[in-house]
């Protein structure tokens, strides 16, 4: 059943005459996902390269949707999420990137009570493979299997994907939650869900310097998940301050630097690898795999 | 974005947290008038957009118009961690009995705000949350309510101890808290907060920070950047959409999505060579980008190689290609190219280089080494 | 509380909510140096807080300046429901190729706000409300999101059709709703919201009422208030903190709860009696608050007899009877008074009735009928 | 086990060193009910009149309270029901009279998703007789038993408590809801609570003019309630347009007038009294007892 995105996702693509949304509309429906049509304001009713165009998402609701996928300007992105939280549509995708942090402090409280999943902004997005795609991630690189995917990382992720491929490990689910400040989904709603998919044997966490959140993820991991996880943590040789603030270092007690990630993951014991390539490997061995052969 | 202290304070004054009275002089001339105005004794503190000014010698106190005039003269000729002190602050001293130590900040793991405090004001912050958490007082804002006075009220009160300085200290955070949202802030600091000796509650520095994502909803904000403060090549790559930070080696990265270009970083150290930039072209890029960046990074004298890895997602192979070929016309690169484009679109950019008689490397391990071994005087 | 159009308007000018240019006349003379200004025709409007005003005839338009002050002369003559028209809104007229009605009030069933659309504007809306409730648009407002463009867009597409049309209109309902919000409102409408013969959608007329409860918040609303409208008693009561209204009858009431109040009239007209007035002195009272009270009704001649009801909860007995008996030594009384007390402190509230000679009732229904029998002649 | 209040009820007097909070801690505490204490920033750790005193309701919280009723002036209403909404109390009375409509809507959004329920303001509150009261009902004037009141009505209230206990018909709880325009706890609510008590037999229903909320309310009794219920609507004489205004005739196209009220609970087979004397007449003959005789 993999999560947040199965066969009966609907989707409804929130700035479809974009360039950007009018593109991976297209890819997302090739890779067959179920594009139910997009919305841009004063076009309702009209086509787009194919795609029915609604006014609002609530329209597009009532024609099937159950997921958005935002790929509107970041001056429209925030009344797009909301948009998408009032019409209480299960999982919304934010692609878009440069949204104020506050804003999506905002955003994030109004969830609160209310049934969406917001994955994003300034994230790639979701696919299951081989059955549907919400996002960007190339949908070539994955192939169906038993790893799940959680990163805040958007192209490294999809180094990772390509790696597992490459060895023929496949994929139940991969989730990248964007690396803002302030994302819809933490690693921790994500490993959550994994725990509880039980087409999930494996979960691969990819994380970057800055904040606490790996190390917060690395107790549940110990703690909750009750599967095998295999970590990356980039930013190793990052010079120091460049992306951890002050702030973060009074709040958290620490630098947020790769070596306090990577030393949580290890007392947890998770492995971390160098490399995507390395990950994929720590996967196979975690996995019990022979070499050459994986679990699609 | 930063802001200077002298700047963080008018806007604590205009909401009505309480600052000392004080002006801003870009001579000694205007240091000395101003202490004239204040009325001696005054402190002359160096406006720099770096920490740890009072230790650099940034901050002194002046007990006469003349002596306010000296400082500032040293002050002004000195350079705290590479930046010229341009101006100093000249303001009237208070009369201390206690320091504290009031913030807000965004907690990322709960993904809300943050109020900050310790009764350990004055002091390096960052030392006390590492060496004394439970000297840190943390409270919780849910964005729905905000901070109201009851939020702070208990933490303030370990802090404080005495009500009525407790409810000054409240309508402090109340204000702090509105500046916060207000101004898209990423941070207010007040450090030290003090107590005079008459019982006032007010703030002795200020630290606001500014997210540059809401800039443009603050134009009168954006207009008090301190160009000193940045690296000329990281303010010509924020003009041009791109994330850029200067480091010491020979490999010019070229990268899309920050998680990327760092691992690409890790993985050139691995490899033994040394990475000359953080460069990421973010997503959606267009062929422009990859020329600015191509433009910024051959500045740099000492960059050797220029390693390119692109894995698409919704940026596209092709544009990226586009972007590349255009730099190498208009430009006229003098060093060696690695590629490695993937994902979207990656057979047209592939198809691309090849029609200019660039090849491609299939993986990131494979093009880090090929860059590597360039950039040490092998051949691509 | 209600404000004129023209101030309604001004405050829709204020925040881009486009309104036709007009100018505030008082006398005939400055209607003509408006229309003059303004360039005929013209729209000369009685600024009077009552509804229909177009059907009395205080809205007339003048085809040049000497006709604007002849129709300003006539309406600043006029009585409006009993109201005295004091001055006219001279406006420069549009070209209407549409009508349409728009508004923002309070849903009591949702607990929240409600856009209220219609493509039948400048007529009777509470009459299509009642005879075609299918052609009034409704949509609901989560005070959580506020109204954002998407919000009203679908509503406002199908009284609009057009999507330019559409656009502007959901920029007026998005700032008429921050106005709802930031004033305290409690309605906002535009009826009737047109389409001029160039494409513009534009407020017509202006009604904004506001919550009394937040006046103390907005002083300068609270400035715009008419006196003119309000009876004086109810003024009167107002400033004191009570909620009256002058009825027909000779049974005056004192009451406390507006609920309580209101039963112990319906009982008083079941019992064959006429209530003087509607009276509640509200919770939490003051025995000032019933001297008070008992000088509004006792300036009403036609008053033969008191009726005081109280059940006392937050307000209790031993209050009332301390007011009612300062109102005796006070105001001398010249009419009987029947009283009943009940609930808190009912015990020492008696007590001192007593030690001034007056009685009290045990229920409601008892002491209803005694006062009407006293009020037809009968003795207490 | 009655609604919203029973022995587990352990109450924060919020502005219990007020004129009002201070003169109804005492007849709470003579009822029965469990104070913990009460708040006032600035005052925490002293005593007033015997009471504990808190700064904040979370410290009184802390000390066990579980509901809140409120009795500061309206000028620190909305933060002190914001503040026990945010420090999850079960029950928050507000008493407190003269609170915006619009501050009422931002109170009542935030109830969303959060466990609190509130009633009022402007509201006398909840009483379960014999066992504890929160608010301002006066407790000499019920008995315990079976008979559910809820009520927009203050004092018209107190009156209809009274005439049922003259008849001996004792009372499971008694709500009084506020009559603002909005309100915390609504009729439906209030009756969806009193559905699900064993202990309430009937449900008395006390209304006024303006809105229709007892025409929703007429149609929850009729198809959802399950039980008998008896209604008092007051208004009757009132002038017409003093208290319902035009945006509630364009609201709900009618007038909100007594008939229209009186006809919908009549439709819904609800008897309506003309006096708290009949209503309670009425809820005797309703529960088939002999004339002189309650259920107490």
């Amino acid at each position: 059943m993999a999560i947040l995105v199965n066969k009966d996702t609907k989707v409804c693509v929130q700035g479809i005459t974009g360039r950007d949304g009018s593109f991976h509309s297209h890819r997302m429906a090739e890779y067959g996902t179920h594009i139910v049509g997009g919305t841009r304001p004063g076009k309702g009713g009209a086509e787009h390269e194919g795609f029915p165009v609604f006014d609002t998402v609530a329209e597009a609701k009532a024609a099937g949707a159950n997921s958005s996928v935002i790929y509107v300007p970041v001056a429209g992105a925030v009344d797009a999420m909301y948009e998408s939280i009032e019409a209480s549509m299960d999982l919304i995708v934010c692609v878009t990137e440069g949204i104020p942090a506050n804003d999506m402090v905002r955003v994030v409280a109004s969830l609160r009570g209310r049934a969406s999943r917001l994955v994003g902004p300034n994230c790639p997005g979701v696919i299951t493979p081989g059955v549907a795609s919400v996002g960007i991630i190339p949908g070539r690189i994955a192939i169906p299997g038993r790893v799940g995917i959680v990163s805040r990382s958007g192209t490294l992720t999809y180094e990772v994907i390509h790696a597992l491929t490459r060895l023929g490990i496949g994929q139940s689910t991969c989730v990248g939650i964007g690396g803002d400040q302030v994302p819809g989904m933490s690693f921790l709603d994500v490993l959550e869900l994994f725990r509880d998919d039980p087409d999930t044997d494996l979960v691969v966490l990819i994380g970057e310097i800055g904040g606490s959140d790996e190390q917060i993820a690395a107790r549940y991991i110990a703690q909750e998940l009750g599967k095998p996880a295999v970590a990356f943590v980039a930013g190793q040789t990052a010079p120091p301050g460049k992306r951890m603030g002050h702030a973060g270092a009074i709040i958290s007690g620490g630098e947020g630097t790769a070596a306090e990630k990577i030393a949580a993951f290890q007392a947890a014991g998770v492995p971390v690898g160098e490399s995507p390539g390395q990950v994929a490997e720590l996967v196979r061995a975690r996995l019990r795999l022979p070499e050459g052969s994986g679990t699609a | 974005m930063k802001i200077h202290e002298y700047q963080a304070k008018r806007l604590f004054a205009e909401i009505g947290i309480p600052v000392p009275e004080g002006r801003l002089a870009h001579t000694p001339d205007e240091a000395a008038q101003a202490a004239q105005e204040l009325g001696p004794p005054v402190a002359v503190k160096a406006q720099v957009l770096v920490g740890g000014r009072g230790k650099a010698g940034g901050i002194k106190l002046a007990a006469s118009v003349s002596e306010a005039e000296d400082r500032a003269a040293e002050i002004l000729g000195m350079e705290i961690k590479g930046l010229p002190v341009r101006s100093v602050l000249v303001e009237r001293t208070a009369d201390i009995r206690s320091e504290l130590y009031l913030s807000i900040a965004l907690d990322r793991a709960s993904r809300a705000p943050l109020l900050l405090g310790s009764a350990m004001g004055g002091v390096d912050i960052e030392e006390v949350a590492r060496t004394r958490p439970e000297a840190i007082e943390r409270v919780p804002i849910d964005p729905e309510f905000g901070l109201r006075p009851y939020t702070a009220w208990a933490a303030l009160r370990r802090m404080l101890g005495d009500p009525d300085l407790t409810r000054q200290a409240v309508r402090i955070a109340g204000k702090l808290y509105s500046l916060f949202m207000d101004l898209d802030s990423s941070l207010v600091e007040i450090n030290p907060l003090i107590v005079t000796g008459e019982g006032q509650v007010m703030a002795l520095d200020a630290k606001v920070n500014l997210d540059d994502n809401a800039l443009h909803r603050h134009p009168q904000l954006d207009a008090l950047r301190d160009l000193d403060a940045e690296d000329p090549r990281e303010r010509d790559a924020k003009a041009n959409d791109l994330s850029f930070v200067a480091l010491e080696g020979e490999i010019g990265c070229i990268v899309n999505g920050a998680g990327l270009a760092m691992a690409t970083m890790d993985m050139v150290k691995h490899a033994g060579g040394r990475p000359a930039n953080f460069l990421d072209v973010g997503g959606s890029s267009r062929p422009e980008k990859v020329l600015h960046a191509m433009r910024i990074i051959l500045a740099d004298p000492q960059v050797r190689v220029i390693l390119l890895n692109i894995f698409g997602g919704i940026t596209r192979c092709d544009d990226i290609a586009q972007g590349l070929i255009a730099a190498r016309t208009e430009l006229g690169v003098r060093v060696p190219i690695v590629a490695r484009l993937t994902g979207t679109n990656e057979q047209e950019g592939r198809a691309l280089l090849r029609s200019v008689g660039l090849e491609s490397a299939e993986t990131m391990e494979e093009a880090v080494r090929t860059a590597v071994r360039v950039a040490e005087g092998g051949v691509a």
